[in-house]
């Protein structure tokens, strides 16, 4: 493995390569030029929450009150943030696990994020499915499932209402490295493509699936290559730095709205934590994180840009950090406070019609079973005896 | 109505195929509600490999009746994602036997979404079904247990002309997601009359085909009229009366009327032209027995087909198949049991 | 030996884990057979998102321990592929609820090509299965059903270390294709003694967990230790005899003992983890009802999840799955019916 | 669709440029310069071969012979025949519907097709699979299943084996345009791509599948583009032109022999008949299907190619003719004769074990389940007055 550690680390110089790419192109023509101040500054919240937001989930999750497994996004917050925020609202965002960040920009409350993540009986889906699993159509994103690569053939439909409609609308759909490995990816794509739909397709080339590095999950050079083969758009930016991923999705949204179709973005990053909380990263190569996480943090670097590059001063950004950790207490402190769900609320809404499930026969006091069977005698008891039930 | 509605129309009061009655489903319900649409495989200008959409795309373009890459996971996902945003998306497989192309993303997505995520996913998936066509193991599937199984889908599979095209109706009008079996046996073979009026036949209603006291026959799809045929041999032969239940829907079942006719007869054959383990007649046995045990006065009894990958040779896939000379032997056990 | 075999061969005298065995079947037919290898998400270096093939790789190299793309389709086709070519490949499902992304080469390419084309497949799909682990929709299901109806594979879910261990041998040597169920909940939970000598447990064979004479319950995999369970309290409370087989292969089904527990006591319960429709207990129940229908004293009653996708939160997760309480409520009704 | 129909007919001029790349080669870096001159008159035997037996079939057909659809390869013969030439022995290939020529090359014999087509008892299948549904381990071929794109992982695995055991062998499968459109074929592709497989996929670019269009497939400019996704080899050849396929699956052949991996190659031709032999071709433009039969059948430009620049003569050729009609005519008389498979062959050999299915209950001379049902008694009787079996 020895010559693929290194490919591995070659992805620091390729980051570095793209992302001179990307901000070598004249200012004026940068998208993010045109954010105002608040923007920018928004950015840097959006950024900030997710990682504070993040971080209470671990202590959480180490004091037991998660349910389930926990999925960072750390070094991957501009990938996540900076993409949404191309999106307008009516604009439709289907997230992955990696994409809190996103979700946010789009409206997610931390005091929902939170609720999922302790199965609270007010989380927004009443504890039925973990974590940031979860969507919204009125804030306009879709909640993921667990299978990969399903979201691109659904959002390959959101769009394609968008398109049959006549509405103005777009639809961004975000994809692991590892997740283009799936049929559900390659079909949802390529129909995208050929109907010319309104869609951003983002993978977040972040080195790994779970324990799996790049190299094994694609001989492609790079993910942005496969743009080619299904016809459409390709970009590709460096993903931790925020304002280049704007700058590019933002060209891939425009190309949407203007009826050119589906792009391929490929955000170029790096996942620091493992898979989940439990991963020990047993398989990353010594020194690699420590890297990402000295030279190339995306909130580190975009503080820098702030104060070096556009104007803004230490005490703003650190009121940002305490309006984010305030926002995280006082969420907490709410989620905490909520109740777990009613068992019974399990019966409600696997249809539209019939509107609940019935409990099954052997549930307590539904005897439907017994009632409907005339011979029945005995209910919960039995004679030893008479080898009856009584 | 369009060309189309006029050219089936006409036939609304003479008779017209079990295809027809689709295709004229399919064609009232584009004209009523414009946000249905229909998406696969050459079923646009083409009409699909039995033709069943012929006729759609000229009346209602291509954007509503579109050709499709080769893709049953995307077609499955895109319209998943267009039901969402109230479109209301009839999907076809070339052959049904292609929906094991999509079924994560029917179980897994599909399925769930109203539960888990309280998304609306209003769509139909439909497609030739079944054998007897000598179309060999992956053009003759009868898929329907591994749907039936998940919670979240809803499955029909009509036998008659009124219920192809009352069942379609209300599949589209469905608020969930309904699989639409349709058997390719009957496509043509089948004709019948469209009802007066609206026509929508309720999801998840039995049908009595054919009154009789002594025995009850349950099944769907083709193996009705074998099961009707096989009735008709039973009387003239044996002065036997044999009740056939069609069940229609498949999930949710209509145990009310299952548990009418056993509680009727008090003797059971379950017939699909699906292979025998793991085929719905095991949960229709399961139901009964649990429901009305004490009614029944023989064991109730499957006529399947074999548990063998269907093969194409005539005499091969009519010997793993259920045939009406089956049914007629399979009742007379139970009649005398 | 390599450092694994010791590893786990110095516990076999001693108690090992049913995860454990699972992997020591691993170790031994690798060991044993070259052509024996492993496919999968994450199994190489990193040894599984449950660490079932810790260690394996680093004994028998990348090479026969392969990390894949995350491809269901690609690894099951690829192991059918190799496996025609006269390799043994074992390919684990991160979660075998992605097992649906395979379903059309499952059942369409692997389940026929011996029938179909006079192709061995002889090969093992695994991973972890079942709930009761808070794992959500996605990551608790047993789909059992879906592929119990495809002739051409087999099926087996083991409940316990030795046959953990014996079964998964059987599997691997088998020349056709096996579905290994692994249930999650019993990976680090039961422990056990592998048996001295070769181990292999023979497909399609039950086995009595608990002698009884007043009811059986049929059932296997976790349930297998709620009614374990719950035949205790019965015994303890209500001075019940309950037997309890557990089916360890649900393809094929063992008739034989089915057929021998339901007329040693007259009176079944059928209990499983899976949802209720079209769950195997409904073939179960079928098949008993066409075998032994004069031997029955009670309807054979299904104790089963409900018919819904699995919520994540405990107490949904609890109430939509069967509990021990609920097979002793049910029981109590079996008996006294 | 005007503008569309356009780009259908733009093929013939693509057709021709690849025509031109590939003949450009210098004359003796071409493979197929080596060929002996039996084996340069073998190509036109087996293409000859192709296209009389499926002439026979379609006369079969018509006298309702032919159990089933029949599938016509009609001009593209040279793709089959000549992709399939580049295989050794040894070396394992998995036909399509269109790609009887490349089985014959492998070695099937024209009188089982003839029997798999009729549903004879002695086919290779006995009766259970369609038309050219069949394979042969022994003799270096699979054969496919009709869900399409599933044979790409399958060969995947068959050439992964080859890697795994140091065998020296290829594996080679082919893949319609409209398949490359399906998640198994992506997964496939991609999985032996990683692993470096001996695997070249030959992608039939026949413009159609079924009645769609390839511009309805897939956005992608090309087929050959889709190789640069997967990171493998993309190759692209003339279809028609017998020797440029022979050429560059060669080259891709030998590319896989020698541990380079992958290649996809495109092969540009056109499918002359319908879908089926049902399928009247209603969706093709006017006169595009003359247009190939008069300027690019692949049979007459290689029988040119033989009496121009070959040196091959008349006389020759027409030997070949009339031995491929005899063998045809010889292979019809024997299938016709061939016995129809018997009804209990139906029950043997779904597993190696149990080696065989009994037959179920309710069929005559069945009565295990009246056996085992102590308290049966009757069977077949039934008495209208006392209700019950005698
Ligand atoms: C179809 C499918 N197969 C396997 C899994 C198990 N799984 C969950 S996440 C994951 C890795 C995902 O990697 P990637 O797509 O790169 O996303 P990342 O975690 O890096 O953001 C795997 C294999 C799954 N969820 N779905
Ligand atoms: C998964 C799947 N979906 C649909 C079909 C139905 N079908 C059979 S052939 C065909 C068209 C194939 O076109 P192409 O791959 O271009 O091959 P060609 O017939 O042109 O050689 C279709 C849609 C199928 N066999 N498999
Ligand atoms: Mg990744
Ligand atoms: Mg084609």
């Amino acid at each position: 493995m020895g010559s693929r550690r290194q490919a591995t680390g070659g992805a620091r110089q390729d980051a570095v390569a793209v992302e001179r790419r990307t901000r070598n192109k004249g200012a004026a023509a940068r998208p993010s030029a045109l954010l105002s101040r608040e923007q920018k500054l928004e950015l840097y919240y959006w950024m900030r929450l997710t990682r504070t937001l993040e971080e209470r989930l671990v202590a959480l999750y180490r004091q037991t009150k998660v349910v389930g497994g926990l999925f960072r996004s750390l070094g991957q917050e501009a990938d996540a943030v900076g993409s949404c925020f191309a999106l307008e609202r009516r604009d439709i965002m289907s997230p992955l696990i990696r994409n809190m960040g996103a979700m946010l920009v789009k409206g997610a409350a931390p005091l929902e994020i939170l609720r999922q993540y302790m199965a609270k009986g007010d989380s927004p889906t009443r504890g039925r499915e973990l974590n940031i699993h979860f969507g919204d159509l009125d804030r306009g994103f879709i909640g993921q499932i667990s299978p990969l690569g399903d979201m691109v053939p659904v959002m390959a439909g959101v769009t394609l209402s968008f398109k049959m409609r006549g509405q103005d609308r777009v639809g961004l759909v975000y994809v692991g490295d590892g997740a283009t490995s799936t049929g559900a990816f390659h079909e949802g794509i390529n129909l995208a493509a050929v109907q010319k739909c309104p869609l951003v397709v983002i993978v977040e080339s972040n080195q790994y699936a779970y324990s799996t590095p790049t190299w094994k999950q694609t001989a492609a050079k790079q993910m942005v290559d496969k743009a080619v083969g299904y016809g459409v758009q390709g970009l590709q930016a460096d993903g931790n730095d925020v304002l280049a991923v704007y700058d590019v999705t933002k060209a891939a949204v425009d190309h949407a709205r203007s009826g050119g179709g589906v792009t391929l973005v490929e955000l170029i990053t790096y996942r620091r934590k493992g898979h989940a909380e439990h991963d020990n990263q047993s398989y990353v190569p010594d020194g690699e994180i420590e890297w990402w996480a000295a030279n190339n943090d995306p909130i580190d670097r975009y503080h820098g840009v702030l104060l070096k590059e556009l104007g803004f001063t230490a005490p703003e950004l650190d009121a940002v950090d305490a309006r984010v950790r305030d926002e995280v207490d006082a969420a907490t402190e709410l989620a905490e406070q909520s109740p777990f769900p009613e068992p019974h609320d399990a019966l409600q809404g696997v249809y539209a019609d019939p509107a609940a499930e019935t409990p099954l026969w052997f549930r307590e006091g539904t005897r439907a079973a017994v009632e409907r069977n005339e011979r029945a005698e005995g209910w919960g008891t039995w004679d030893a005896k008479s080898g009856k039930g009584a | 109505m369009g060309d189309l509605g006029r050219q089936v129309g006409e036939g609304r009061m003479s008779e017209i195929t079990y295809l027809e009655g689709i295709r004229q489903a399919l064609f009232d319900e584009m004209e009523r509600d414009p946000s249905v649409f229909c998406i696969g495989e050459d079923i646009g200008a083409f009409g699909g490999a039995f033709k069943v959409t012929e006729g759609l795309a000229a009346k209602f373009g291509d954007e509503r009746v579109i050709d499709s890459p080769i893709s049953e996971i995307g077609i499955v996902g895109a319209a998943a994602g267009a039901a969402h945003m109230g479109m209301r998306p009839v999907v076809e497989m070339q052959f049904i036997d292609f929906i094991a192309n999509a079924y994560d993303i029917l179980t897994n997505y599909v399925a769930t979404a109203r539960y888990r995520a309280f998304l609306p996913c209003p769509m139909v998936v439909r497609g030739p079904s079944g054998g007897y066509v000598r179309g060999g193991p992956f053009h003759s599937q009868n898929p329907e247990a591994g749907f039936i199984h998940t919670p979240g889908l809803k499955v029909v599979y009509p036998s008659t002309v009124a219920d192809a095209y009352g069942l379609m109706k209300s599949a589209i009008r469905d608020e969930d997601c309904v699989l639409f079996f349709e058997h390719k046996y009957l496509y043509r073979r089948i004709k019948g009359e469209l009802p007066a009026g609206d026509g929508a036949v309720p999801i998840g209603k039995a049908r009595v085909a054919r009154e009789g006291k002594d025995l009850s026959i349950i099944t769907y799809a083709a193996t009705v009229w074998k099961a009707l045929e096989a009735a008709e041999q039973l009387e003239r032969e044996d002065g036997l009366s044999v009740e056939v239940l069609d069940l229609r829907s498949l999930a949710p079942l209509d145990d009310e009327a299952i548990q009418a006719t056993v509680r009727k007869t008090n003797r059971v054959l379950v017939v699909h032209e699906d292979t025998r383990t793991g085929g719905i007649a095991g949960e229709i046995t399961a139901r009964i027995s649990e429901s009305s045990f004490a009614w029944l006065d023989a064991p109730i009894m499957r006529v399947t087909a074999h548990d063998i990958p269907l093969p194409y040779a005539p005499q091969l896939e009519d010997f793993v198949l259920p045939q009406t000379s089956d049914v007629v032997r399979a009742a007379r056990w139970v009649a005398a049991y």
